[in-house]
């Protein structure tokens, strides 16, 4: 099954989606859950920035 | 298997042509020439080749005839001797800056002087070959790449091809770059106690560097600047730049997969996790990659672009075997997998 | 093609093994473990691996069967859980400190606890080559190695097989370290304010490693102490000592030729030019090298001998690949000719 990751666009394929899967795009990192198994379909999963910074 | 020799093979980009090809499988070194370390093992001076190879350095005019010649020779000594050189092989690849740029007027700009070889100038491929794969593939000779250009063009690139830059707005892009981009020959200014944590500002405006860039990205508004900090390795291009009202960050996205999905050194580093979300150059040396990264602030159109190299590898002596491997055939990335060591 | 797995890859020891077997021809990298990184891409962790793998961590349990298993869990670990694993391959190296000592009184002193797994000590062979290559070949477990006790083993074994020492002195091995050693969890310590240019006295008595020493030279009289300095990767083994009288430069030239002159990652540096003239750990970053050097002071019989390695690689996963060379029959020297780089 394919989907687009919403945040980058970048394609990402999952043999066997589970619905509220979360999932990391290969590309961006975001983590997106899945909420659609067939047709797949990719949400941006709420996602607490880390702290990050000198 | 090809032969292939380095005239001025005791710097230190010379010294990584040396590595990378007593590594290559298709290659054999044949000699390596250094007027001032003559007769010395080639691990005097390049330690990290002690056990790899019994050779020592010659001098030029001892270079037999080979299938490929690199020269890694002081700025402007290539051009007072090419004819000569050019004689000793089919195929002949120039780190130096002497036959990187097309436009002779651009050249005395940047460098000062008057070319000395003008009719050799148009003869030359520029060696990156994430602009100029197709020409490099069927050219007799080739030129290296500035370090400090390189990571300016490749962060550039997909923004120039896609068209996003806002063409009256000026291009700032501030490099922090390492020691070895001064080369092996020491001074107060490279001494330990000075050199040491120096958050040095080296050249704060016209770099030569930007003439390649110009000449490149056919972009006329481009402005380096260039601050040494504590780093033997690397190369940090922070690219400041405007990009055309309305453009958004998926636009961003899919211009740089466009311009470097395909691309065997190039990789997109902009993650939301982990401690190396954007392009590191420590992480890079050694290899020959280019990683490229970006954001953009949506409201104003303001857009930085992040290239970070080993000036050593993709800046110098990485791209010169890419190049070789174009010329002759081979698999563009043989000798060229090392993939960079973490942590370092 | 042999498959391979890493049981606790997220750790700068399994990142380097899974560096290295990513890039072994004759081994196929099949998973790799780590509890607090699954689900994540390996790159997350290494980002050197980055478009080099699309592997994502998994847990332990889900393991499958494969050829040779690397284990690279936190001290303790692996003789916890070491019949679990073993039954997973034919072939187990664990990297950790838990199956190197034979004995177990030693075990318990220097690690102030009682091993856990007894019955497996004595199956275990000590993964250092140099020592112990015959029993490598043949052997179904291979423990790693201490960083602190190769360099060390490495710096005095020509002075012990030629019996030069003198061995009514104590021997006092001054060894300097890099901020790898500890490991990828982060401390005050290793905090970079605090940690950055530090020379900081680190273990001044009763190094665990000097269990390793004594249990693989057969001495009782070594002492070690380790300063960590400005490194990341990288040891020197200062080792000071007294040697039979009458001992001459010569006799150790002889005494480390004969051990070291079919090694093939071992280089005896002593040199009378250039600015590499003993061995410099630097240089060695990524690559499986040791070098060793020495000086006499024939008047007084005292002696120091020097050895340098890459903690991360001689000192960790460069020499658990070896092994598994070793124990697969493949060429011993296979995914480990990365020479260093220089200038670093």
């Amino acid at each position: 099954m394919q989907a687009n990751c919403p945040e980058c666009e970048a394609e990402i394929t999952l043999d066997k989606p589970m619905r509220g899967e979360i999932i990391v795009c290969p590309d961006c990192g975001a983590e997106l859950e899945v909420t659609s198994e067939n047709p797949l379909a990719l949400d941006l999963a709420p996602q607490e920035e880390e702290d990050w910074g000198e | 298997m090809i032969t292939a020799s380095i005239i001025g093979g005791s710097g230190y980009a010379g010294g990584e042509v040396a590595r990378l090809l007593l590594a290559h499988p298709s290659v054999e070194l044949a000699q390596v020439t250094s007027e001032s370390h003559v007769g010395e093992y080639l691990y005097n001076v390049h330690p990290n080749l002690r056990g790899r190879t019994k050779l020592q350095f010659t001098t030029p005019d001892q270079i037999a005839p080979c299938d490929v010649l690199f020269v890694a020779l002081p700025h402007g000594e290539a051009q007072k001797r090419i004819d000569a050189l050019s004689a000793r092989a089919p195929r002949l690849i120039d780190l130096s800056a002497d036959f990187r740029l097309r436009d002779l007027a651009a050249y005395e700009k940047w460098y000062g002087e008057p070319h000395r070889a003008p009719n050799w100038v148009n003869k030359f491929v520029y060696g990156l070959p994430e602009l100029h794969r197709a020409e490099m593939r069927e050219a007799k000779n080739i030129s290296g790449v500035g370090c400090n250009a390189t990571a300016t063009n490749l962060a550039l690139l997909p923004l120039v091809r896609a068209n996003l830059l806002d063409a009256t707005r000026p291009i700032i892009v501030d490099i922090k770059v390492g020691s070895s981009e001064g080369g092996n020959s020491p001074s107060l200014a490279s001494h330990h106690p000075e050199r040491s944590g120096a958050v040095r500002t080296f050249s704060a405006v016209g770099h030569r560097h930007t003439g390649e860039v110009e000449q490149e990205l056919g972009l006329t508004n481009v402005h380096l600047s260039i601050t040494s900090i504590e780093m033997v390795r690397g190369v940090l291009a922070t690219a400041h730049c405007f990009l055309k009202a309305g453009t958004t960050e998926k636009d961003l996205w899919r211009a740089y997969r466009s311009t470097y999905k395909d691309e065997p050194f190039v990789r997109i580093v902009k993650d939301k996790t982990g401690i190396y979300r954007y392009p590191e150059p420590k992480i890079l040396s050694g290899s020959n990659y280019a990683d490229v990264g970006f954001e953009i602030d949506e409201a104003t159109g303001r857009a930085v672009s992040l290239c970070a190299i080993d000036n050593l590898m993709k800046g110098a002596a990485g791209s010169a075997v890419q190049a070789m491997n174009l010329m002759c055939g081979f698999d563009e990335r043989v000798g060229l997998e090392f993939p960079g060591l973490h942590p370092i």
